[in-house]
């Protein structure tokens, strides 16, 4: 009898059923050879020719024991009940495939998670299991052979997001000679990291260690860099993206700029920079955010540019040297083709106004985080010198607050993991440029990985203070001569057991990360999924970190989670090492659940037409039916499911299979005596 | 009946979410009763009013359907379209005389097990509560029955 | 014309009776309708629950009995007074929640041949309603005189922001519902930073050094701010702000002039109501000069020592953080 | 009994209203084919006939038999059996035979509720409150009439069925088209479809021969079509909020009630393979409700007055259920 698709005599398909003991994991609870035994001489009418059981289905033995009937009895499907597809539905699938038999036509049942590991009655256990088994076997006789599905890669790769995390994953990609497109939406790469002074724990300069990477990516042949551009629109799928990109306009000729900075020395418009000096420090209305800015071209902005607004100035472009100033530039569409997509959009920071009682924006010398980066920063707004609001006098008291907007059910639940170590970074900063008396009020102190304690160390060794408590309130409301003309803190010291008042001149508040304000278009634009949040999801949390649930599009950095500079810069090369595996394989296989429409029986109604959220449901105007497209279909089923005329099929969930398996389920109902109806005439 | 009603309960289990709730469970040990039978879909989104259907009307004394979160679809908003399914199959069960609450929808994450556990529980005591469906098409008897009692008067 | 049932409470009519007389004076420029129930008692102000809680409760009870007999067909009971608001929300809605209390007080408002339906009525605070049910759009459209220049310090003391489950004045920890309304009239508000600390409630009685430093807190901060006055709702808070002033000078030695008037009296001011017809000059530390500022005359004998103005100095240094439009 | 060699040729009518012999009768002079091809040996409708001359055929003497109507006493399922026995092809003809029809809507009412709205209800002049006896004394002996049974019950699920012809009625054409078929395979000049099969109808549903525009579909609300101020004669009428079962119901009709204006309602059953009727019409509709907020869609659901009603009134007894709880359980449960 050859190995494969021979029907017994009555064109009954010939089905192996093997009951796993799983050591006692399961034969400990499932009388399991009671299940065997019954599945050969009850489901016989059904096909099923042999029934094993044995210690490990999916031992070696246990496979070949499989393979071997699959071989010698001419199987043509196999039932396997044993522990959660999830585990072991490849580990058989495999083996039948090794016996020829097709492997979507064997099919896994849980009697372990399901069963034996969760109820504790043996002789119901053993019940439920036949229930489970007897449904397998009427599923699998549905089951059809299936191919998977071979998708072809384009070598080029779009990274969305020019921060530290998305220049890893860009140089990796290009330097293994690839084309890769970094759109970054600001004027410059470099993300938050260019506005640091200094890094945690190593207090390496931020500029020194980032600058290489950006001129880097500016200068690498294989990259093709879109900054001032957002991603507009993305279509198609896994393999071959089209993505639309939005090139606002910078009205200066990067062929001619040569980034001399004429213009912005010269541009007589001085205006408060909210985004890379976070509102502390100014620019020009013709700018790069930071001297080091890749591309070093400047960009005019409109809303302050005296010429925009009121038709006269010009300064710019009457002293441009190359004459780069192009007022009459206009924005540009660009379409990239692309076979992965690499999101590394970063996160936002929490707006410290949300919490009035810290008074961020009422009382002048209270600053966030972000402030004092640039404050430390040497080419911030104070040439790095840490000073209060009114710019000259030095703090002799500084009070750091961690867990501004963390850890806070008023605000967000989740840990903004970098808050500690930064704040710890600030309190040796503010000591070594001012020798003032630092406290940090911390709830709990985070320095996991690798010689993050240690600087919690040294840094208390400074004699940094350290007070242990939320803190409840940042006031100028003095009530002692010693509080006068200071921020008093009022904080409960849960060390000390009772409430303090620390008088402070200036006050930082550590505040968190959030995801993106516009988070949620963007995973939607890019259809993958987010958490109520905003963080994107990843496939997996701890096996698929850095891949969503859409095949072909990854994430790297804080856009997943809040995240530090050694854990983006590893997410973005490992997201970068799993774009470049699928382009050296050139194709990817693709699991064959997919909906298909029987274009006879579509009548074009278009019901389904809205109901994917991958756009893969397509409609045709003129032949007036609907047709999925197999790439970008994920294989929910949800079109199936709601398709009136029945004329869409689902492969490896089909109605037959489902339905088939509820008639197997449902063959233990009858336990006791069934209630019959009176069917007496009137 | 003289021991307790043991209902028969079809759930149906998102690959992604409860059906991982369900294994969580299980690698917990976390006991819950035995007369709930699952069956795994790719997405809450694949249900078909149909297979509730066919679960009542082939003996089942409930339905239990799962899914991911409102937000957490694994298919960004699959779970959607069961709930809103849901809600108007339970207007055409309570129309067929078939208790609403014998259908039920419980959102539970894959991190969920102990969740799912206490659910499938209560909704277990609920339909116990309920009393047996035992849907007249799921009994073998049926048409025989009929056949018999015919004759019977016809005699 | 909306229509709400009323609790003065014991000290509108006596102490507070200035908060009552511009309340009057103002409630058909906002087009409210309060109907004041009757034989009302005593709201157990803070004391009584200390010695009795169940006692306090049923006292409360009775309020609320006879403002649902009222039953003028709205189902909201407004108080001007916070500690009175307080206690009757208290009662409200342990009465709704706590079913083992709801017997007890029903029995006991039975005996009296009274009884309420728990969860029935709906308790606000006078503030409350003059915020989001007439809304800041009319009441600016009332205003006739604005405070231009008068710079106010807002102060809501304790209780009716805490609890305040639906935030009904803004950010508990920061209300600002009062700062609106005040810049509505047209006065510089300050941000106070006491605006809802401790007035000392009944420590003028208990221990006066404790009530003093309190007192001192609030008046000390509202001054370094060069508030022309305090603007308040809550008639404790006034009496003890107004009242005490002087001994917390003494006992300080200090001069603070720090008027404390209550915002339905600013509102009236506003309105084009004449100060007397608003109980103003009833005050222990006058309003005048104050007041004069604005071009406001308030008939007046003696006339103590007049504050004398500062200036505050310009900002500058790093730009400060701009803030949000403030909403609505 | 007579034999002039033609095939003979039967026609049947259980619980139904006879709008299908009626539909029979309008194919027109193709009735005369029908005639010329075939000898009527049993047709209550059109001619006299005893059942005790049916008995006496030999079996599978009757070429073709179309049965209309549902199974709704002993008599019905009396004639199906004996039918079924003397054919070579039964064909459940119409929507009653297929799928219960109208009459299976009493798959609703307990059998007392069903009598009571028969004999007791204002439509009726029944001053001695009559029913029905089962069996009655007369002088000759004891007489039984047919006795009713408490669920209505679709041809095929009391006999094997040959072929299925929806429709209430099949359109006249169709059934030409069917006749001509049959006439042509008697003659050999074409194949009969495979058992079971659906004849005089599409593999597609109602939307496929529907001339309406129509778009992706979005539904913020369902109202009845009186509910509507005007109807965009363009427009597709679930676009319009209007129930409409055109997506779910075969194809067969040519459109007719929503190229009139009227929404579809169902008659021509579910299309082909699909398993309950009224479920896919359920799982479609709601799957299009333009709302994640349950109360909003549980406010959008008030606009459908009858889900069962508007699912299943024309394949009750064919759907899974059946029939709802007081028909089983004849109102005593």
């Amino acid at each position: 009898m050859s190995a494969n698709g021979n029907k017994n005599e009555e064109g009954k398909e010939r089905i192996g059923v093997y009951v796993c003991h799983c050591g006692s994991n399961i034969a400990g609870v499932v009388d399991v050879k009671d299940v065997a035994v019954w599945a050969k001489e009850e489901m016989g009418d059904e096909g099923v020719v042999v029934a094993r059981d044995y210690k490990f289905m999916c031992s070696s033995l246990g496979q070949e024991l499989i393979e071997n009937d699959i071989k010698e009895l001419g199987l043509t499907r196999v039932v396997v009940a044993a522990c959660s597809p999830h585990l072991h539905e490849q580990t058989f699938r495999t083996a039948a495939e090794r016996a020829g038999l097709n492997p979507y036509l064997s099919e896994l049942v849980s009697i372990r998670e399901q069963v034996s590991w969760v109820h504790t009655d043996k002789v119901k256990a053993t019940e439920k299991a036949k229930a489970v088994v007897a449904g397998g076997i009427e599923r699998v006789i549905q089951n059809e052979p299936l191919e998977p599905l071979r998708v072809p890669i384009h070598p080029a790769t779009l990274v969305v997001g020019g921060g530290i995390a998305g220049i890893q994953a860009a140089l990796e990609i290009a330097d293994a000679g690839h084309k890769v497109y970094l759109v970054e939406r600001e004027p410059s790469i470099g993300g938050h990291m260019a506005q640091f002074d200094k890094t945690f724990p190593t207090l390496d300069c931020a500029a020194c260690i980032l600058t290489p990477r950006m001129v880097s990516v500016g200068e690498h042949p294989n990259i093709e860099l879109l900054t001032w551009s957002e991603v507009e629109r993305v279509e198609g799928y896994v393999g071959n993206f089209s993505v639309t990109v939005r090139k606002r306009p910078r009205y200066v000729d990067t062929e001619l700029c040569t980034g001399c900075g004429i213009c912005w020395e010269k541009c007589p418009k001085k205006v408060i920079d909210e985004v890379f000096e976070v509102g502390i420090g100014y620019r020009t209305a013709v700018y790069t955010p930071f001297p080091q800015a890749v591309p070093k071209y400047p960009v005019i902005d409109t809303e302050t540019c005296i010429y925009f607004q009121n038709g006269k100035c010009k300064a710019c472009e009457k002293l441009c040297p190359t004459g780069a100033i192009k007022f009459d530039q206009e924005e540009e569409i660009v379409l990239l083709e692309v076979g992965n997509i690499i999101i590394a959009t970063g996160f936002d920071l929490f707006d410290a106004r949300r919490i009035p009682e810290y008074g961020y924006g009422r009382l002048a010398n209270v600053f966030t985080s972000a402030e004092f980066e640039r404050m430390c920063n040497a080419a911030g707004p104070t040439d790095g010198e840490v000073v209060m609001r009114d710019g000259v006098s030095k703090p002799a008291s500084v009070g750091i607050v961690h867990c501004v907007g963390s850890r806070d059910r008023n605000y967000n639940n989740y840990c903004s993991v970098i808050c500690c170590m930064s704040s710890l970074k600030f309190a040796h900063l503010v000591k070594e440029r001012t020798g003032a008396e630092v406290y940090n009020f911390y709830i709990d102190m985070r320095t996991a990985y690798k010689d993050y304690d240690e600087f919690y160390q040294r840094v208390m060794g400074e004699g940094v203070l350290f007070v242990r408590g939320r803190v409840a309130e940042i006031t100028d409301a003095t009530r002692s001569p010693g509080e006068e003309g200071k921020l008093v803190i009022q904080v409960e010291d849960t060390l000390a057991g009772r409430q303090r008042r620390i008088p402070v001149d200036m006050a930082i508040l550590a505040v968190g990360l959030e995801p993106r304000a516009d988070a949620k278009e963007v995973a939607k634009k890019f259809g993958i999924s987010c958490s109520a949040a905003g963080w994107i999801t990843e496939k997996h949390p701890k096996l698929d970190p850095v891949a969503t649930m859409t095949e072909g599009i990854f994430i790297a950095g804080a856009v997943q989670g809040p995240k530090d500079i050694p854990t983006s810069v590893a997410q973005g090369a490992a997201a970068a090492a799993r774009v470049l595996s699928r382009i050296s394989r050139g194709e990817i296989y693709l699991e064959p659940i997919r909906a298909t429409v029987n274009a006879e029986m579509c009548s074009g109604c278009r019901i389904c037409n809205n109901l994917c959220p991958f756009n893969a449901i397509i409609f045709h105007e003129d032949l007036m039916v609907s047709e999925i497209n197999h790439a970008l279909c994920q294989g929910c089923g949800t079109c199936v499911a709601a398709c009136p005329a029945g004329a869409i099929s689902g492969t490896g969930f089909s109605n037959e299979q489902v339905l088939s398996q509820i008639e197997g389920l449902l063959e233990f109902s009858f336990a006791e005596e069934p209630v019959l109806m009176e069917m007496t005439p009137a | 009946m003289s021991e307790q009603f043991e209902p028969v309960i079809i759930g149906f289990t998102c690959n992604w979410c409860s059906y991982r709730a369900a294994d969580m469970a299980g690698t917990a040990r976390i006991k819950y009763p035995p007369n709930v039978r699952l069956i795994r879909l790719m997405c809450s989104g694949r249900l078909d009013p149909t297979f509730v259907l066919k679960a009542l009307s082939g003996g089942a004394d409930g339905v239990l359907i799962t899914g991911c979160h409102p937000g957490e679809c694994h298919y960004l908003e699959q779970n959607y379209k069961a709930l809103r399914r849901y809600l108007l199959l339970r207007r055409t069960l309570a129309q067929m005389g078939i208790e609403p609450e014998r259908v039920k929808l419980v959102w539970a994450s894959a991190a969920e097990g102990v969740r799912l556990a206490r659910e499938i529980g209560v909704f277990v005591d609920e339909v116990r509560d309920l009393g047996p469906l035992r849907w007249p098409t799921s009994l073998p008897a049926v048409h025989a029955e009929e056949a018999k009692m015919m004759e019977e008067v016809a005699a | 014309m909306n229509k709400y049932l009323f609790y003065p409470g014991c000290s509108m009519p006596r102490s507070a009776r200035p908060y009552y007389d511009s309340l009057m004076a103002i409630k058909d420029d906002i087009q409210i309708d309060l109907d004041e129930i009757d034989d009302w008692n005593c709201c157990g102000a803070t004391e009584y629950w200390s010695v009795h809680q169940l006692k306090a409760h049923a006292l409360v009870g009775r309020n609320l009995a006879l403002a649902q007999q009222k039953a003028n067909g709205s189902n909201t009971l407004v108080a001007g007074c916070s500690a009175c608001y307080l206690n009757l929300a208290k009662t409200a809605n342990y009465m709704r929640d706590d079913p083992q209390l709801n017997r007890q007080i029903t029995e006991a408002l039975a005996a009296g041949g009274l009884s309420y339906t728990a969860g029935s009525l709906e308790i606000r605070h006078l503030l409350d309603i003059i915020y989001n049910d007439v809304g800041l759009e009319t009441i600016r459209s009332r205003v006739v005189r604005p405070l231009t220049g008068l710079r106010v310090a807002p102060y809501y003391g304790c209780m009716i922001v805490r609890p305040d489950p639906d935030n009904r004045y803004g950010n508990p920890e920061y209300p600002t519902a009062l700062d609106k309304l005040m810049e509505v009239l047209g006065a510089t508000v300050i941000d106070f930073p006491q605006k809802t600390h401790c007035c000392s409630g009944h420590m003028t009685q208990i221990s006066p050094d404790v009530a003093y430093e309190l007192l001192h807190r609030l008046i000390s901060g509202a001054d370094r701010y060069e508030a022309d006055m305090m603007v308040t709702l809550c008639p404790m808070c006034q009496l003890n702000l107004d009242a005490y002033q002087g001994d917390m000078n003494t006992y300080y030695n200090t001069d603070y002039y720090m008027p404390v008037l209550y915002f339905t009296q600013l509102m009236g001011l506003a309105f084009g109501h004449d100060a007397k017809e608003l109980g103003i000059g009833r005050e222990f530390v006058d309003a005048r000069f104050a007041l004069a500022k604005i071009g406001v005359e308030v008939p007046a004998e003696d006339s103590p020592a007049q504050p004398k103005p500062r200036r505050r100095k310009k900002e500058q240094g790093l730009p400060m953080p701009r803030m949000g439009e403030e909403e609505q | 009994m007579s034999d002039n060699g033609k095939p003979k040729f039967a026609m049947y009518w259980a619980a139904s209203c006879g709008g299908c012999e009626i539909a029979v009768l309008n194919i027109n002079e193709k009735i005369l084919d029908v005639d010329a091809n075939f000898e009527v040996v049993f047709w209550p409708v059109a001619m006299d006939a005893k059942y005790k001359d049916v008995e006496a055929m030999p079996d599978k003497s009757i070429t073709l038999t179309l049965f209309n109507g549902g199974i709704r006493n002993e008599e019905n399922e009396h004639l199906a059996r004996l039918l079924r026995q003397k054919s070579q092809i039964l064909v459940a003809f119409g929507s009653c035979a297929t799928e219960g029809c109208i009459p299976g809507l009493a798959n609703l009412s307990s059998t007392e509720q069903i009598f009571a709205a028969a004999y007791d209800s204002v439509s009726t002049v029944n001053p001695d409150g009559v029913r029905p006896e089962y069996a009655y004394d007369i002088p000759e002996g004891e007489l039984y009439i047919p006795a009713f049974y408490p669920v209505l019950k679709t041809l095929d699920q009391v006999v094997d069925v040959d072929y299925y012809m929806p429709g209430c009625p099949p359109e006249s054409h169709q059934i030409a088209a069917v006749v001509d078929l049959v006439i042509k395979a008697l003659h050999g000049e074409a194949e009969l479809p495979p058992k079971g099969a659906t004849i005089g109808a599409g593999m597609s549903t109602v939307c496929d021969e529907c001339g309406r525009k129509r778009h992706v579909k979005k539904v913020k609300k369902f109202v009845r079509i009186h509910e509507v101020e005007e109807i965009d004669p363009e427009l597709c009428l679930l676009e319009q909020g209007i129930l409409c079962n055109g997506p779910a119901t075969r194809e067969g009709c040519g459109a007719l009630c929503p190229s009139a204006g009227a929404a579809c309602i169902g008659c021509y059953g579910p299309a082909q393979g699909a398993l309950d009727y009224g479920a896919r019409l359920m799982t479609a509709l709601a799957s299009v409700i333009d709302s994640n907020d349950p109360e909003e869609i549980d406010s959008i659901l008030d606009g459908i007055v009858d889900p069962v009603g508007s699912f299943y009134r024309f394949s009750l007894p064919h759907s899974l259920l059946r029939a709802a709880k007081p028909a089983w359980t004849n109102g005593s449960r």
